[in-house]
């Protein structure tokens, strides 16, 4: 197998430079590649469009790229958890393009799968839909699509090897799959690396051969927006 | 009338067993409160889950699960998690049974309004988009009326829409309406204490009264 | 959760009745639905349309119901392990429908995702091109290519839940999940069927959602082709 | 001239560290034997594998473990499995580096046939098209000319083709060429004991030769 193992996230993301497009895993705070967003904040790369479901809250994940107007652009389904994001973009520092959820899990996954368009229902007959073609197939109305692809994904996952197969946990998943077969370059970091041979090939959820880069992430912190608990 | 509760009470007999339910933030989330402990459902969180089950006691708190209005949250026995890819795939490919979900405007066509106001901060639409142009069955769960007295039943929406022809039934703090098929709101149920004539008055698209109209049990 | 535990095989196909699409899991003969397949034979059902990657040899899979003569038509990638098959096919008995096999799988996957059509590069300049829709994106051609669905599927998965979560093991995964997901009414059957809270939620493959009957099948054969073995 | 063992030995040179490889049944399947031990490569099943090991012994048979040649195989330390949508989407997407496949025919402008002879019964494609079609870099192993003595390197396919313009390099008994993008066959290699004369004679399809053709050592 192929030994893909980098010493930390600074070396991971070595050859991310200014104005590329980026995937960025997660969903809310959930499976976001904590350390990758931190060193990119070190490496102050600027121009970037960031493919990723939302945009971070103001003092955490890629709320904190914003903040230091490292970000050109957000391509999401739903942002605006945070202050600054609503001021850039308002002021028309930040581009954005808001993509149904569906619609913009499907053009990744056809990214990676190399099917350069497709046909979703999502969005007919709004304003989703301006300048799309649209077509009929058995009676419905629907939409074409086209792939989004990256030059880097970050994605972040539980358990990692050295080849780069990786396990995701609970909900953290989200995004990340597909994500790390739509970059061209992937980078992949994970709370546990682990000896070849560890994962049961049958519990693999994403292929190493999306990824092209892992290390194993520090001091994970794994923040939650709303805390809601069961009083017993 | 009803409150949010009684709202969510009452769309919560429309849930039969072996359901599978995706439910929409605000008023939607209550409704798992009252679904029937001998119905067997499963409730599906779009960003990965089959199974939601009760927010976690304190000690059970895990960052790694949340729900789609990313609050915290537990698993049921028998649950399954997947990619967000893989969810929308079930919601696109019809395999949901019934959506419910909130609404600033519904149309009498059946069109749905939730996701955009001019003017304001526009936050995106997340999933809303593909469950109202995929589901089968979609219940809207809003008051009849906005704060400042205006039907919020209308002959044409007049935000921008999120899905069109979609809605087939709507449950309000006066109301219970099926949107017909060619058109048109018929009332089939009272909130308690509310009349004929106060519903007419707070709907302004075509409503269609057939017959007693019975005050609804809940 | 919902039970969707029947007692066998023949409970499970119940209502299949003539003339209805089947998809059929497996590849080569790992992974097919071995118990469902004796209980189409015990029933009798004809003209049946079966979507299946292969279409089995002369005495196991699907080679059954063709000897039986239960089939109308086959739609798979690759036929012919088997020679009752070809005197069926060239004495016209037998409709017989080939597709690419990357194709096969993406047409069942978008069926069941809700997808009507999308494209792909496969058999573009070839006979499978014939009468599709052709289209360049980004300098190469592609086809059009329409989802698969089937009235009924036929899965078989090494470990399920009564509610209908599944496990595969090995390569016989192959077809199964996505026909899982494609059929109005998805039948598995499963080698070890267990209760409620057995099968970890981060590990299933196939979500409950998919599947509408389950049972624990009885007697597998698991036949192999190919035998290959290294000595030493 | 080159033996089946010696066509497979000649490809394994084209291997190079890091890559992820499909072969095909026949010739290509030989080529895993020739890979040296020093090369961290992955080769893939399109049945579902990612990390296919060496046929298993007698004791470690199981038929939930096949290649896509439907043969018993074993899995490497580090192999991942998955479904047949996974699989090609993993071929269509252009992840696999290196795609090794036989064939009946080869244009020179690239075009492959290799699954259908008319009059023949016609088993069908299997993955032939999707690998055709998508992959970066694929290598022909093949005999020179048929058991007739009928050239394989053709100006164009007189059989159906299984994909246009995909070929980018051809190993047989006699050669190792490349398929220019322009069109046309360079010469890079002979076989031990083969002239430039005889590769001449036996290729149809446009030949381009430059100064002196090196021997190939294997």
């Amino acid at each position: 197998m192929i030994n893909k193992v980098v010493a930390n996230a600074d070396e991971a993301i070595r050859d991310i430079t200014d104005n590329v497009t980026l995937m960025l895993g997660g969903f809310g705070l959930s499976g976001i590649p904590e350390n990758c967003i931190q060193a990119l904040l070190r490496k102050g790369v600027k121009g970037l469009t960031c493919i990723s479901n939302n945009a971070g809250v103001d003092d955490f994940g890629i709320g904190l790229l914003l903040k230091t107007r490292q970000v050109k652009k957000m391509i999401s389904s739903y942002v605006g958890e945070n202050a600054e994001f609503e001021r850039q973009l308002l002021s028309g520092e930040l581009e954005v393009d808001l993509i149904p959820q569906g619609t913009l899990a499907e053009r990744i996954r056809a990214g990676g799968a190399g099917i350069p368009a497709f046909f979703t229902p999502a969005g007919y007959g709004t304003e989703v839909a301006e300048g799309k073609e649209v077509r009929e197939f058995h009676g419905k109305m629907y939409l074409m699509e086209h792939w989004l692809r990256a030059d880097f994904s970050l994605v972040k996952a539980w358990k990692g090897d050295t080849a780069g197969n990786l396990v995701f946990r609970g909900t953290s998943r989200n995004f990340n799959p597909m994500m790390a077969a739509a970059g061209k370059v992937t980078i992949a970091e994970v709370e546990e690396l682990v000896p070849l041979g560890e994962l049961d090939p049958n519990l693999v959820h994403t292929p190493g051969i999306y990824v092209q880069r892992i290390f194993e992430g520090k001091n994970y912190e794994k923040r939650i927006e709303q805390r809601t608990i069961t009083k017993i | 009338m009803l409150d949010k509760n009684g709202i969510a009470k009452r769309i919560a007999k429309e849930v039969k067993d072996g359901m599978y339910i995706n439910l929409g933030i605000g008023i939607p989330t209550l409704v798992a409160n009252y679904i029937p402990d001998n119905l067997n459902v499963v409730l599906q969180s779009e960003n990965g889950l089959l199974g939601i089950g009760p927010f976690p006691t304190e000690d059970k708190v895990d960052p790694d699960l949340i729900n789609a209005g990313k609050q915290t949250i537990t698993m049921m026995p028998g649950s399954a998690l997947f990619s967000s890819a893989e969810s929308f795939a079930m919601i696109r490919g019809g395999h949901i049974h019934l959506t419910i979900l909130g609404a600033m405007e519904v149309s009498e066509n059946g069109d749905i309004a939730n996701w955009k106001v001019p003017g304001k901060m526009v936050k995106g639409m997340g999933g809303a988009m593909d469950l109202v142009a995929s589901a089968n069955n979609i219940i809207v769960a809003m008051q009849h009326c906005s704060k400042d007295g205006a039907s919020k039943l209308l002959p044409t929406c007049t935000l921008p829409i999120t899905g069109i022809k979609c809605v087939k039934k709507i449950v309000t703090d006066l109301a219970v309406l099926d949107v017909l098929p060619q058109g048109g709101f018929k009332l089939l149920e009272r909130a308690p204490g509310v009349s004929v004539e106060q519903i007419k008055n707070a709907t302004a698209g075509k409503l269609l009264i057939e017959g007693e109209i019975p005050e609804m049990s809940i």
